[in-house]
């Protein structure tokens, strides 16, 4: 029961402070006062300049997966690093690897070759129109 | 670790490399010389095959037992080089180098997009390969992907079109699904073994790493529910991949839309690496009978409801890409029959129904793109009059047909023999069987609904086909194959009975005597 | 390979060389189709014509390969091994001969008469093709091969056929003869089915020497599905309805397929499967009935005939029921007797399809007898060939049709021992279709050829054929005298190069037959009627054609035959006493069983038919499929059904991807949960 | 009552899976559904992860890193695509992918 007791605690937390907030804020809230300003998103802040939902240049969203990719790629360094340093893993999970450098270098090549395809295709050029 | 056994796999990937930097620098104008590039790539593959540093015999006998051996393995026993991942790899160099060969005129018209098209279906080939040889969960997975996630991208590569787009995202969701619960279903096996390996690993006589053939033979792992589910959902999550029910209604929507090349690869790559793992799955688990004996009315089940789905929804089609994909799950279910029968005989049947099957595909959709290159149409009443407008070509997809159909003499009808032949073997499938005969009836009548028009309507589409070289090498060598295969199918059958003989199926079949 | 064998592969696969060479060809050079063809079929004819000469020292040679050995594990503990091959016997050599021979003679004949076809290429293609299926049937050592060549051989015929598709009947008329033929291949399928059940094999040897496998139950409906499939073919009552529409095809098609192959590949076939089906006495004297009925039937019908070709077409369908009643003895010299007559009809009929395509060709496409006649002049070697072939058909002595009809009667009178009596019956019911054969013949002969023209502008415009269709006439016409000795030797079991081969399974079996053999008081004795009987049949049809026929249209001619025969009968009733005896007698009688036959024939079996076809296409109209030739009722109702599951299947397939994934989901979980419920069973 | 066994884990890992199954079938964004799957393939991640610890072999912990790199390459090529169906279609839900049927 003891390991479930955070859990317990952070659940009560949690749904405590909803219903708090949500309480508190119908409690003080002026309720039946509504018009056009009240309704902003901003009652008492600057003039909205333009919709909310502005259109970025598709090539955010680009890079944004190719940040993704070559940052999800790197994960498989770290089972790489750990058997490469430690002996007793790599036999155990990979046996008989005499060759884990280089495994990591054909990695590494591949990765860079996709990476010179990136370049080349002019995907990490900002300026030029999408 | 022998990565000699890597070198078709090492081509393949490098050649796709080169052929995708090739595209960067090459100028827009000689961008349509690429294919040729792409092409060499799985016929030095396929030359690689056949080095006697490959020829590694796949079992070795130890204590009167045979078992995998090692020198047949490379990447920690996560690489398997058999008789039928060699036999599969040398179909998907074929099947790459037909498909390539039909591309060709498509890219050109697309006018974008080359060098991406032809490396990623040489990654798909290479994932294919992989597929072939896959001797863990891992890589299972991971090459599995490496296929559909290229060919999520093949499917919707004319992204003008939203028919392409509307593929490719069918074949996505459904394939991620699916990919899920192969995936879970990995997780229940690993969770019940403890291990995602198929062999164990020895190092001075002391078991570093068990593997699943070994925990099965020796009955350490024993039949279990959880075990049952988790193999029953890899199954169906490799069903997915072949066009077997549950997971096959992408199939008819996404032969329609995708590119009628990538169609082609679709049907005979991705289709066959699904098979390869099935069978690869299946012989490890035939280690236990009493798996086995459970995945049999399962698989029987899938069998049955695959051949019955694919074959009548294939009746009221009027677009032959459509038709083809209906009749891609019939044919799907036909080698479920080998697959569920899950003995020597079957397996060879399965094998060589696989091989048959790669070029009978094939010239079926050659001529499809060549006809609707012309008529701009897939509509099969726009095949009338072919007979008179093209007569070769009406000849060949004829021809390609029938041996879809299982008509004598050609190669298809050698495969249906011995697959259905092979359900007779015991009591428990023998209804399968009939399934199976009735399904065959069922398919000739719209395998020859389309040969009617072919030969017996007035032509509807003035419009010639030209053939270009091309496409006249894949239609000569496929049916050369076709009709070869038929009338000299020994060659190939022994072949296939040597492969099955040496994945180690029960020699006869389960639960039936022998007459 | 031996000799024999290769010369056969060779002469086999010439045509579909030359089939081959056209398609790919064909395209760009037009011209030299017809010299491929041509070609080819020669190289063909001669290898046919090497081995019928040395068929002495080539023997009964086969050639086989084993087609595939595997190991299935479930019919017996040894590999299923099929066997395939091609065998070079008596029988063989003299149907090749056949063949090649009225193949080779009609690609030449078409190049003349097909001169400016548009769909020239096409047309010799198919021919090709045609050949090359007939010939591979024939050499087929086992029943698979044939049944696949045997349909390659019905699509050939169905493209030949319907050449002129443009045109409504054409079209109409090769889906007919396709369906028709179809219908007869349902019973030779099962008859199939049934045979490599009992006998674990379809090669001929194989079957031959299992018999004793086969259930007597099932010999009788074995040999009558194989007749079904024969009747189809060759078209017998009630499936020779097919025939006379399948005119429509170009003449020289006529005569390949109507003379010398397609229809004589059922005659084949029985006499082939003779040692299976001689097991069944039932069985044969239905064959012979039926045969007998089709001969007589189909004979009547010619005589009300104006059209050269329809006249031609049934005496086809005629001539096919003669060959249908010899094989229906099952003796041995009936079983000669019906391939004799299938080879020497061959020649004459092929001759006379020709001659007429000849006619039609001078007339400008003109087939209507009674536009025709005194076309002697303008065509003389047209009309002497016709005149030949008609002599052969008729029965004249020392023609080959004379000798072929011979042996048939000869046949019939000895008998089989098991209903002679029956067998009695019908040999003097085919002894009468026998004598109207000679009279309708020669009816269309005088019709066409002697007597006044009846349309000036036909006669002035018609002219003779250029030589590359006479030489087809000249060397028929020839044969159709020669072809009777030739064979006649050949097919004499005592003679070199007879049928011994094929026909000695048989003599086992007449074991269990009283077999009249050869030098056998009672064959003596059926030999003298029989002879006796062909002799009075052949020349009371010729008679009585010529007195009707030639005093009726031919004012001249009528003269002479008065002055001729008035002395005779002029006492009694006067000049017109014979035109109204053979009209009372003959005519009528004839034209009333003929429009009773015919009647017969268009309202029931063709209703039957066409019913059958358009209930079909209402339906296929209706579920928007299955309005086809290729798949019969039977199929097509299961097609139906199967449709309309297949639809209910299409709703599944909605293209929206959520029904999709729930459907996949909910069908996983119900996989699972049947898979449960069966493994906790 | 007892400590958090492996079955635990098991049972939350079916729990998000089953959230993220029923997800992909009830959703109509494609981009929530992709979520979804991901939801999935992440359940069946932390059932590797038990087990490997389960039965003390890094064997699934490894099989985890493999998915992640799998999934990210199906995003990737999903948004892609879902980018184009906008393009053509003007939308991103699955109702703009309903031509092919039948």
């Amino acid at each position: 029961m003891n390991d479930y007791l955070p859990v317990l605690f952070m659940a009560l937390f949690g749904v405590l402070f909803a219903t708090a907030a949500l309480g508190v804020s119908a409690l003080l809230g002026q309720r039946g006062r509504q018009n056009r300003v009240k309704n902003t998103p901003y009652e008492c802040g600057m003039p909205i300049e333009s919709h909310a939902h502005a259109r970025f240049s598709v090539k955010f969203y680009i890079v944004a997966m190719l940040f993704i990719l070559f940052d999800v790629e790197v994960v498989f360094m770290y089972p790489w690093a750990v058997s490469f340093g430690n002996s007793d893993f790599a036999r155990d999970a990979f046996p008989g690897t005499g060759l884990l450098l280089a495994e990591a270098a054909a990695f590494v090549v591949v990765l860079f070759l996709g990476w010179v395809y990136v370049v080349k295709k002019g995907v990490l050029e900002w300026h030029q129109e999408a | 670790m022998n990565l000699t056994l890597l070198l078709p796999e090492i081509i393949v990937i490098v050649g796709g490399l080169a052929v995708m930097l090739r595209d960067l620098w090459l100028p827009a104008d000689r961008k349509d010389g690429l294919w040729a590039w792409a092409l060499a790539v799985p016929l030095i593959a396929l030359a690689a095959t056949f080095l006697p540093q490959l020829d590694v015999a796949a079992r070795i006998s130890v204590d009167g037992a045979m078992i995998v051996n090692p020198e047949a393995t490379a990447l920690s026993g996560s690489f398997y080089l058999d008789g039928m991942s060699m036999l599969l790899k040398r179909a998907f160099c074929v099947a790459a180098a037909l498909v390539i060969l039909m591309s060709r005129e498509y890219l050109s018209e697309l006018n974008r997009g080359q060098g991406e098209f032809w490396s990623l279906a040489l990654f798909a080939l290479s994932g294919m390969f992989f597929c072939a040889s896959a001797n863990d969960f891992m890589s299972l997975f991971v090459a599995l992907e490496v296929v559909t996630v290229s060919f999520f991208v093949l499917v919707a590569f004319k992204r003008s079109s939203g028919t392409s787009i509307e593929a490719g995202l069918k074949l996505l969701v459904m394939g991620s699904l699916s990919a899920a619960l192969m995936l879970y279903g990995i997780a229940f096996v690993y969770g019940a073994s403890g291990t995602v390996f198929f062999d164990q690993v020895v190092v001075n006589g002391e078991v570093t790493r068990t593997g699943l053939r070994d925990l099965l033979a020796t009955g350490q792992l024993v039949y279990s529910t959880e075990l049952l589910i988790g193999v029953m959902l890899i199954f169906l999550g490799l069903g997915f991949k072949t066009s077997a029910v549950p997971l096959h209604v992408w199939v008819p929507d996404v032969y329609q839309g995708a590119p009628t090349p990538v169609t082609a690869y679709l049907s005979v790559g991705s289709k066959l690496a699904g098979f390869v793992l099935m069978l690869r799955v299946l012989e490890v688990f035939s280690r236990s009978g009493p798996m086995v004996d459970s995945l049999t009315p399962f698989l029987a089940l899938v069998a049955a409801v695959t051949l019955f789905y694919g074959n009548l929804g294939a009746l009221p089609q009027s677009n032959i890409k459509r038709l083809l994909g209906y009749s891609s799950i019939g044919q799907c279910g036909y080698i479920l029959l080998g697959i569920a029968s899950a003995w020597t005989v079957g397996i060879s049947g399965t094998l060589f129904y696989m091989t048959a099957y790669v070029v009978t595909n094939l010239a079926a959709f050659a001529v499809v793109i060549l006809v609707s290159r012309a008529t701009n149409s897939h509509e099969i009443d726009d095949y009338s009059g072919l007979g008179r407008k093209n007569p070769l070509l009406a000849a060949a997809l004829t021809v390609a047909l029938l041996s879809l159909a299982g008509v004598p003499p050609f190669i298809g009808f050698f495969g249906k023999f011995m697959l259905i032949g092979s359900t007779f073997g015991s009591d428990e499938l023998r209804w399968l069987g009939l399934v199976g005969m009735v399904n065959v009836v069922i398919a000739l009548y719209y395998y020859l609904c389309v040969i009617k028009r072919i030969y017996m309507r007035e032509e509807r589409h003035p419009a010639k086909s030209v053939v270009p070289l091309r496409l006249k090498v894949v239609l000569a060598i496929s049916m050369a194959a076709l009709v070869i295969g038929g009338i000299a199918p020994q060659f190939l059958a022994d072949k296939t009975a040597e492969i099955a003989e040496e994945l180690q199926f029960a020699p006869r079949p389960r639960g039936g005597e022998h007459r | 390979m031996e000799t024999g064998p290769l010369l056969a592969v060779v002469c086999l696969f010439m045509p579909m060389l030359s089939a081959l060479l056209i398609a790919v060809l064909g395209g760009r050079m037009p011209k030299i189709c017809d010299l491929i063809g041509i070609g080819t079929m020669g190289v063909s004819l001669l290898c046919a014509i090497v081995l019928g000469l040395g068929h002495a020292t080539y023997g009964a040679q086969t050639w086989e390969f084993t087609w595939i050995t595997m190991d299935v594990g479930w019919v017996t503990s040894e590999p299923l091994s099929w066997t395939l091959g091609i065998t070079v016997d008596g029988l063989t050599t003299a149907l090749l001969l056949v063949v090649t021979l009225v193949s080779f003679l009609v690609h030449l004949f078409s190049k003349g008469y097909m001169h400016g076809d548009d769909r020239y290429v096409d047309f010799y293609r198919w021919l090709g093709l045609f050949t090359f299926s007939m010939l591979g049937l024939i050499l087929s050592d086992n029943l698979l091969t044939l049944f696949v060549f045997w349909e390659v051989m019905g699509l050939a015929s169905y493209k030949l056929i319907g050449h002129y598709f443009f045109k409504q009947s054409a079209f109409m008329a090769c889906k007919k003869a396709f369906m028709t033929t179809r219908v007869g291949d349902i019973g030779m399928f099962l008859a199939l089915l049934a045979i490599y059940l009992y006998t674990d094999s379809l090669q001929f040897k194989e079957i031959f020497a299992n018999l004793d496998m086969i259930p007597v139950g099932a010999q009788f409906w074995i040999a009558m599905g194989l007749f079904m499939g024969a009747a189809g073919k060759s078209a017998q009552f009630p499936l020779h309805i097919w025939l006379p529409d399948a005119m429509e095809g170009p003449t020289p098609v006529s005569a390949l397929i109507h003379a010398a192959t397609m229809v004589a590949a059922g005659v084949y076939l029985v006499g082939r499967m003779y040692t299976l089906i001689v097991l069944s006495p039932g069985a044969l004297v239905i064959i012979s009935i039926i045969g007998c009925f089709t001969a007589l039937m189909a004979a009547s019908i010619a005589f009300t005939r104006t059209d050269i070709k329809q006249v031609l077409a049934y005496s086809t369908v005629s001539q096919l029921g003669f060959m249908f009643t010899a094989l229906g003895v099952g003796s041995n010299i009936a079983w000669k007797a019906g391939l004799f007559h299938l080879a020497t009809h061959a020649m004459f009929k092929a001759c006379l399809f020709l001659g007429s395509g000849s006619v039609i060709h001078g007339c400008h496409h003109l087939q209507d007898m009674t536009k025709m006649g005194g076309l002697r002049k303008k065509m003389p070697i047209t009309a002497m060939t016709y005149l030949v072939a008609c002599l052969a058909i008729a029965g004249f002595p020392f023609t080959a049709g004379f000798w072929s009809k011979d042996m048939i009667l000869q046949a019939l009178w000895a008998g089989n021992g098991h209903f002679d009596d029956v067998y009695k019956i019908i040999y003097v019911v085919l002894a009468l279709a026998a004598a109207m054969t000679a009279a309708y013949m020669f009816r269309s002969y005088f019709l066409t050829f002697e007597g006044k023209p009846r349309d000036q502008h036909v006669h002035d415009h018609a002219h003779e054929s250029p030589w590359t269709m006479t030489t087809g006439l000249i060397v028929l016409a020839t044969m159709a005298i020669a072809a009777g000795y030739k064979w006649h030797d050949a097919l004499l079991p005592n003679s070199p190069g007879g049928l011994e081969g094929v026909l000695s399974p048989i003599a086992t079996f007449a074991k269990t037959f009283v077999i009249h053999g050869e030098g056998n008081e009672v064959a003596h004795h059926a030999h003298t009627i029989a002879l006796y009987t062909s002799l009075t049949v052949a020349f009371g049809g010729m008679i009585l054609a010529g007195v009707w026929y030639m005093t009726a249209f031919g004012v001249g001619l009528r003269q002479k035959m008065r002055a001729m025969i008035g002395p005779l009968y002029g006492w009694a009733s006067g000049k017109f006493f014979i035109d109204e005896f053979v009209q009372m007698v003959f005519i009528n009688t004839s034209i009333f069983f003929a429009e009773l036959t015919s009647w017969i024939d268009s309202a029931l079996l063709d209703g039957f038919v066409d019913g059958t076809g358009s209930v079909t296409m209402k339906t296929g109209a209706a579920s928007g499929v299955a309005d086809d030739a290729i798949v019969d009722g039977a199929v097509t109702l299961a097609g139906n059904s199967a449709w309309w599951g297949g639809a209910l299947l299409g709703r599944f397939q909605s293209g929206r991807i959520r029904n999709y994934l729930f459907g996949a989901v909910a069908s996983v979980a119900l996989f699972a949960v049947v898979m449960l419920y069966i493994v906790a069973r | 009552m007892a400590d958090i066994t492996t079955s635990h884990y098991i049972v939350l890992s079916a729990l998000i899976f089953a959230v993220g199954l029923f997800g992909v079938v009830t959703r109509k964004n494609t981009v929530i559904i992709l979520m979804s799957l991901e939801l999935m393939l992440n359940g069946t991640n932390l059932a590797f992860v038990a087990f490997s610890r389960h039965w003390g072999n890094l064997q699934g912990q490894v099989f985890t890193f493999f998915v992640i790199a799998v999934a990210a390459a199906e995003a990737a090529v999903a948004l892609a695509i879902i980018i184009a169906l906008n393009r053509v279609r003007k939308g991103v839900t699955l109702d703009e992918a309903t031509e092919l049927k039948g």
